[in-house]
């Protein structure tokens, strides 16, 4: 019951947060004049010459909050405005880039969690030992690399040095056109999900190359603070009553850490995971530019380029959304995790 | 104070935080003798834009001239480099210190304080922190129009939510520890008990976490300007020169590497300064965090 | 009869930045069958790190410098030296031949287990035969008693099960079930092990007296009061029948009333199980009322060892006094201690006390006083006798 | 001998918030109508097990929490309180009622009048490692009251603390050092030095003893029993063991579930107890002298929460007297003989 009401105070407390991630998006838009604001309510090319009577039809020149109510109306139909840089509507531009963005996603998360928690909780298991400092050295190293300057390196080493091995974009020309012909059905373009799904090996194979690199600069340095998350956890689960107990039952080492302690420490690495998808979200727009690869931070990053603010705000907000929604789920999660917060309800 | 003595001896003995003070010792240097050892060229009204040596796009490697070789559009990477520790100390200690500044004040009123006015504060940081940080970034410098100035603002806006959550925290930590309690037992007044009590009690927290941020906003501001959305053209910032870089990655047939000066310089002071930040932190963190001390 | 545990010239170090702490120095001492010995002292004495070097439990940055500590193993009549043993021998006698509860039952349980998972371990580690022995039994029943359709299908699975069972009651190393044992989902088809745990791990439950066991088992540790979390602490360090139990101040993080129940629940306890206990406390109060010998510790020296009416009556050594004078009693004028605990760091030479002994003389500050039996199991470290 | 403190029927209760608006779901009623009078110069003790609130009475009585309702009367004249009750009792809420309480009744004090009695009334807590501000040196620590009541300052203040550290047995040396170079037993004599500064005449102990050893106990107590009749002072001394209010009280009060059950002195209260809860908890209390050990009587049960006391006398569960009138009606401490207070239908 506690839990249903828990929930149920987590939806409740979306709104008014959405509410204000709207108003602050919105208020945003007042840097710019009643022609550029224009654009975020243009759905079709042929909208971009009538500016002045979409002033008119929106009153684009009355109080904020009269604009922002028409504005909130528009978005609630979907309508995000006009993005310039890639000639069609916003909403549409999001649900086109998405899929590159996920791809990258689906790639790195799993790598991530799974490096950082594995090295994360050797280094505390054997603390003060050659493991423990590598990881740190490693996890201090990767957490300063500035992400682009990575990427660059990478790309002069593999695509520069050897010859175009790790080559930039999502595929080659040549299975671009394979993709993009009749035979390939793009179920949900993600290149490699609709390779496998198409039984296609050499787009795979060609889609898994461009990958490599895009998923080793994001990874980089999200590894590196899970590694270092997940050690000091894991020390001060090491150092809770409990490990005493365990190995006083007679418990072996290997099991009193990945029994005992690690499932105790990977309570704060859960609730990071929202972090997670925070800098996943703001990496993708680095490593998509720096590597062609046309996904959603690519195309942000092209718009902000461009003062295409349709376009950025459009992402701001979407992304937004997701991030609040991630952090819903991740609470839920946390619950599930941690019987504390499951069968609470206690005091205050 | 014997505590300073014991955390200087601490930094000292562990070679990666000894590593950490000697970078920014360095960085400091460079900072502030960059006039001494890059000089402005005579005639050169904002000494924060970098010289540069024609128009030809092409980087030219180390020479006399330019020791470290020119990046695109003829611009000296010695002096951009230099130059650019200014840039990066001034953001960094600009945004460190408006936040920590926003957050003091909104985190204590919140914490301290609590109900209707703790309510307000935290809701309106949620509506902060509901944005992936670099996204809003991204989005505040493309419509106030990219400049330096609008890169310290637009990160301070990411920033403070955080820094007003973390002293808030820590104050309502505070508010219930025996001491608070003793002293409003004695008669102190709330303004009494907060600075005198709380606020010197909850600052070394947020110092330590300000000591780790500072690397990252550093490269959240690099990042800002590597997207071109950050100084303008030809100003000393790191960020920008890798940005200059970006289409000499990959040189003629038969030298790939060929302008490789233009690419990995910039991108190690940015990494060095970072580093040395990091270092730092992570030592200030296990001196200072009783939890870790313990071990 | 042959003494449990033999203590001998026991030496721990701490080597910290400060300096090296001497936690404890050549400690002698014995724990006899069926007895519950009591170590009193105060912060910083040393009961602590006694009970855990005969557990080889001491942390980093503690060492066992030198002693030996011998443990009389009535199944082979013979005397193991527990500082010698090999790893997993060590492992197989802790919580198996020598168990312990701790001082803050919320902190030895582990949050995120329920109790009956947490107890069910110590039987899976240590009880594996007899599990598996119980479920052959259970499976027989079933393939004799099981009739229609259901029993029919499941027969040669059941048939198959018993098999490996069989094997492990036989030879817990055999080749099939620890291959089993490996594989990430086949672990799954030994669940009958884990349910014959469980099954033994209410019945611990029912004989530390917790009312509704069966739903005890499944709960977590924070639904649990102080006093029920004690209890099952002690299930849990009781479920392999040790011959030691030692207790580190069980009784200290309860309340009064809570405090007397438990302090019944291990008289019964030596009394059903015929075990010894090692019992470990700063109250006076309680080493009374629990303990057959007390033992007194001074910064990790050995004062006074003596029957607990002897202890209690007839102290002999100056701190055992002072200390019994300084426990608030109706009536009676409280006297202090003068001065301050020795310092760990840089303990005094000779005799640790002796900067607060009244009855001090010159030889204190430069000799260490053996322990020397002044009357019958009555010893005392003092140069006055 | 006059009464310095006066409490009636003080109750607070802490709201149990839940379900999805956070909203007071209970009440955890840890005083529940508390009525005890502390004369001028005694030494009060107040035993009882954990949750039965004689930390929040310590708190309330010294006004740190404000109590949900009752009347805290500190150094009030009878004929005052007589008053009140007569206004009280025709259940007029008359101004000339307001007046009187607003002058006289603590519960109702604020600003400056609270501020005036802080001089007066102290409160000494439980731990001496939580209770000193770790960030200041022993001399601002100590000499804070002063400064807060603009008692002294510069010089004056400066021997005022040496002299109020050398009272507690600490030497004027340590003035320049911070807590953490402090032992156990130090840092409860510097706490106490701090309660003294202001020359207050009522002091609240909150367990000062239980966080340190049996020799330091002594020695704080010691300390406790010379100040106390060096300054006159009152104290309201608050513990869980029964030996040392026994040994130093001159006047005891047994706390359960909220409220007193049996007051009385101490010869009387621990030789001839006549609630059934102070008896056993006398029988239970370990007493080191090996020829007391049998018949001891052991309370089945645990002590109830606070949030959800049983019906009528919140002992009945545990008690094997209990009858069907205790199990409906909540008994009123009466008097069994002089100066001994009983709350049971079926006393000893």
């Amino acid at each position: 019951m506690e839990l249903r009401a828990y929930i149920a105070r987590r939806l409740l407390l979306l709104i008014p947060v959405l509410f204000g991630v709207t108003v602050f998006i919105f208020a945003i838009t007042m840097f710019f004049s009643p022609t550029e604001r224009a654009t975020l309510y243009v759905t079709s090319p042929q909208g971009m010459r009538d500016l002045p009577s979409i002033i008119e039809q929106y009153g684009l020149d009355r109080p904020f909050f009269v604009q922002y109510g028409t504005w909130l109306n528009q978005v609630f139909h979907g309508n995000l405005g006009w993005s310039n840089v890639v000639s069609m509507p916003v909403g549409r531009a999001i649900f086109h880039y998405l899929p590159a963005t996920l791809e990258l996603a689906i790639f790195a998360t799993p790598i991530i969690i799974l490096t950082g928690i594995f090295f994360g909780s050797r280094a505390a298991a054997h603390k003060d030992k050659p493991v423990d400092h590598a990881t740190r050295v490693v996890a201090i190293l990767g957490w300063s690399l500035p992400t682009f300057w990575l990427g660059l390196l990478l790309m002069m080493i593999f695509y520069g040095y050897f010859r175009g091995l790790l080559p930039p974009g999502r595929l080659s020309s040549a299975m671009e056109i394979m993709v993009t012909s009749g035979d390939f059905i793009r179920y949900t373009r993600i290149n490699t999900l609709d390779a496998i799904l198409n039984l296609n090996g050499p787009v795979l194979l060609d889609a898994l190359r461009h990958l490599i690199l895009p998923v080793i600069t994001i990874s980089t340095v999200n590894v590196a603070f899970i590694m270092r998350l997940m050690r000091s956890s894991m020390l001060e689960s090491l150092g809770k009553g409990y490990i005493l107990t365990a190995r006083a039952k007679g418990v072996q080492e290997k099991l009193v850490i990945s029994k005992h302690a690690r499932r105790n420490a990977l309570i704060p690495v859960i609730t990071v995971s929202g972090y997670l998808f925070a800098a996943l979200a703001g990496g993708a727009v680095i490593t998509e530019t720096i590597f062609s690869f046309k996904g959603m931070g690519w195309w942000a990053s092209q718009s902000a380029l461009r003062l295409d603010i349709s376009s950025v705000l459009g992402f701001a907000l979407f992304m937004a959304v997701m991030f609040v929604l991630v952090n819903l789920v991740v609470d839920i999660l946390y619950t599930r995790v941690d019987p504390r917060v499951r069968l609470g309800g206690g005091v205050q | 104070m014997s505590s300073w003595k014991l955390m200087l001896r601490q930094i000292v003995r562990n070679p990666l935080s000894l590593a950490g003070v000697i970078i920014i010792f360095i960085f400091i240097t460079l900072a502030i003798f960059a006039p001494l050892i890059a000089p402005v060229p005579e005639g050169h009204r904002d000494p924060y834009l970098i010289p540069h040596d024609g128009y030809s796009i092409t980087p030219q490697p180390p020479s006399e001239e330019h020791i470290f070789g020119t990046t695109q559009g003829q611009y000296d990477i010695f002096y951009g480099c230099i130059w650019g520790a200014r840039t990066a100390f001034r953001v960094a200690f600009l945004v460190m210190a408006i936040t920590i500044l926003i957050g003091l004040v909104l985190g204590s009123l919140s914490g301290y304080f609590g109900g209707k006015i703790d309510e307000v504060i935290m809701r309106i940081t949620d509506v902060f922190l509901a944005f992936p940080a670099l996204i809003l970034a991204m989005a505040i410098v493309a419509s106030i129009g990219p400049s330096i100035n609008t890169v310290i603002i637009a990160l301070c806006v990411v920033w403070w939510p955080s820094y007003a959550r973390l002293i808030r925290g820590d104050i309502l930590a505070l508010r219930e520890e025996d001491y608070v309690e003793a002293s409003r037992g004695l008669g102190a007044s709330s303004a009494r008990v907060i600075l005198r009590h709380v606020l010197p009690n909850a600052i070394y927290p947020t110092l330590i976490m300000a000591s780790l941020d500072i690397g990252a906003v550093v490269l959240s501001a690099a990042a800002l300007s590597f997207l071109g959305l950050g100084a303008p053209e030809g100003y000393a910032d790191w960020g920008q020169m890798t940005e200059f870089a970006r289409n000499w990655i990959v040189g003629p047939q038969n030298d790939p590497l060929k302008y490789w000066y233009a690419v990995i310089t910039p991108g190690v002071f940015i990494l060095f300064f970072v580093l040395g930040w990091n270092l730092l932190g992570d030592a200030f963190r296990d001196i200072f965090d009783p939890r870790l001390a313990r071990r | 009869m042959k003494d449990l545990i033999k203590i001998r010239d026991l030496a721990v170090r701490f080597y910290t930045y400060e300096g090296i702490v001497y936690a404890i120095d050549d400690l002698d001492l014995e724990i006899r069958q069926g007895e519950t010995l009591g170590i009193v002292g105060e912060t910083g004495s040393g009961k602590t790190m006694t009970a855990l070097a005969i557990l080889r439990l001491i942390p980093y940055p503690g060492k066992i410098e030198s002693g030996s500590i011998l443990f009389f193993d009535k199944s082979i009549d013979q005397e193991l030296e527990l500082l010698k043993l090999r790893d997993d021998r060590m492992r197989s006698i802790r919580g198996n031949r020598i168990s312990m509860v701790f001082q803050e039952p919320g902190a030895a349980l582990n949050p995120v287990y329920t109790i009956g998972d947490q107890i069910s371990e110590v039987f899976l580690l240590h009880r594996r035969r007899e599990l598996a022995q119980r479920a052959k039994q259970r499976l027989d029943s079933l393939l004799s008693d099981g009739n229609g359709l259901a029993a029919g299908v499941k027969r040669p699975f059941w048939g198959w099960q018993r098999r490996i069972y069989d094997k492990i009651a036989k030879e817990s190393h055999a080749f099939e079930p620890r291959l089993l044992g490996r594989l990430p989902l086949f672990r799954r088809l030994l669940w009958r092990m884990g349910y014959e745990a469980k099954l033994l791990t209410v019945d611990m439950l029912k004989d530390v007296e917790i009312p509704d066991a069966a739903r005890v088992a499944v709960q977590y540790p924070h639904q649990l009061s102080g006093g029920m979390k004690q209890r099952a602490v002690i299930a849990m360090a009781l479920a392999c029948s040790p011959e030691l139990l030692i207790a580190d101040e069980p009784t200290t993080s309860l309340d009064v009333t809570i405090q007397a129940q438990m302090l019944e629940l291990f008289r019964r306890i030596k009394v059903d199980k015929g075990a010894s206990i090692l019992f470990i406390t700063h109250n006076l109060g309680v080493a009374s009322e629990v303990c057959d010998r007390v033992a007194v510790m001074y910064a990790g020296r050995l004062c006074e060892v003596a029957p607990v009416g002897e202890m209690f009556v007839h102290p002999l050594h100056p701190y055992t006094k002072a200390l019994l004078n300084a426990v608030p009693m109706p009536g009676k004028k409280l006297e202090t201690i003068p001065g301050v605990l020795a310092d760990a760091l840089n303990p005094p030479p000779g005799c640790r006390f002796h900067p607060r002994c009244p009855s001090a003389m010159p030889i204190c500050g430069q000799e260490r006083a053996k322990l020397k039996e002044v009357s019958k199991d009555h010893m005392v470290a003092c140069h006055l006798y | 001998m006059d009464t310095l403190v006066d409490i009636k029927k003080l109750k607070k209760h802490f709201p149990i918030l839940g379900g999805v608006f956070r909203r007071p779901v209970g009440m955890v009623k840890a005083l529940d109508g508390v009525s005890l009078a502390i004369r001028r110069g005694q030494w009060l003790g107040l035993v009882g097990e954990s949750g039965c609130g004689k930390t929040t009475l310590a708190k309330t009585v010294i006004r740190l929490w404000k109590p949900t309702s009752g009347h805290i009367y500190f150094d009030v004249p009878d004929e005052t309180k007589a008053l009140i009750e007569e206004l009280e009792s025709q259940g007029k809420n008359g101004s000339k009622l307001n007046y009187l309480l607003n002058e006289n009744d603590l519960a109702t004090f604020s600003g400056n009048r609270l501020r005036s009695l802080r001089r007066r009334a102290q409160l000494v807590h439980q731990d001496p490692f939580t209770s000193l501000d770790p960030r200041m040196k022993i001399k601002s620590t100590v000499g804070e009251p002063l400064r807060i009541h603009h008692v002294l300052s510069g010089e004056a203040a400066r021997s005022a603390v040496k002299e109020l550290l050398e009272r507690v047995g600490l030497s004027a040396g340590q003035l320049e050092r911070y807590p953490h170079q402090f032992s156990g037993g130090q840092r409860q004599r510097i706490a106490i030095a701090r309660a003294l500064a202001t020359k207050p005449e009522f002091i609240a102990f909150d367990e000062p003893t239980s966080a340190l050893d049996v020799s330091v106990q002594a020695q704080i107590l010691n300390l406790l029993k010379d100040l106390k009749k060096e300054f006159g002072l009152t104290y309201l001394y608050i513990t869980h063991e029964l030996l040392i209010a026994e040994s130093v009280c001159d006047y005891i009060a047994v706390m359960y579930l909220g409220k007193v059950v049996e007051m009385g002195r101490p010869e009387e209260i621990f030789h001839s107890p006549r609630h059934p809860y102070s008896q056993s908890l006398i029988a239970a209390t370990p007493v080191p002298d090996p020829s007391r050990r049998v018949g001891r009587i052991v309370l089945p049960g645990e002590v109830p929460s606070p949030a959800n006391p049983p019906p009528g006398c919140a002992f009945h569960p545990r008690c094997s007297r209990a009858s069907d009138e205790c199990r409906e009606l909540a008994p009123e401490l009466r008097p069994v003989s002089s100066d001994h207070y009983v709350a049971c239908f079926h006393p000893l």
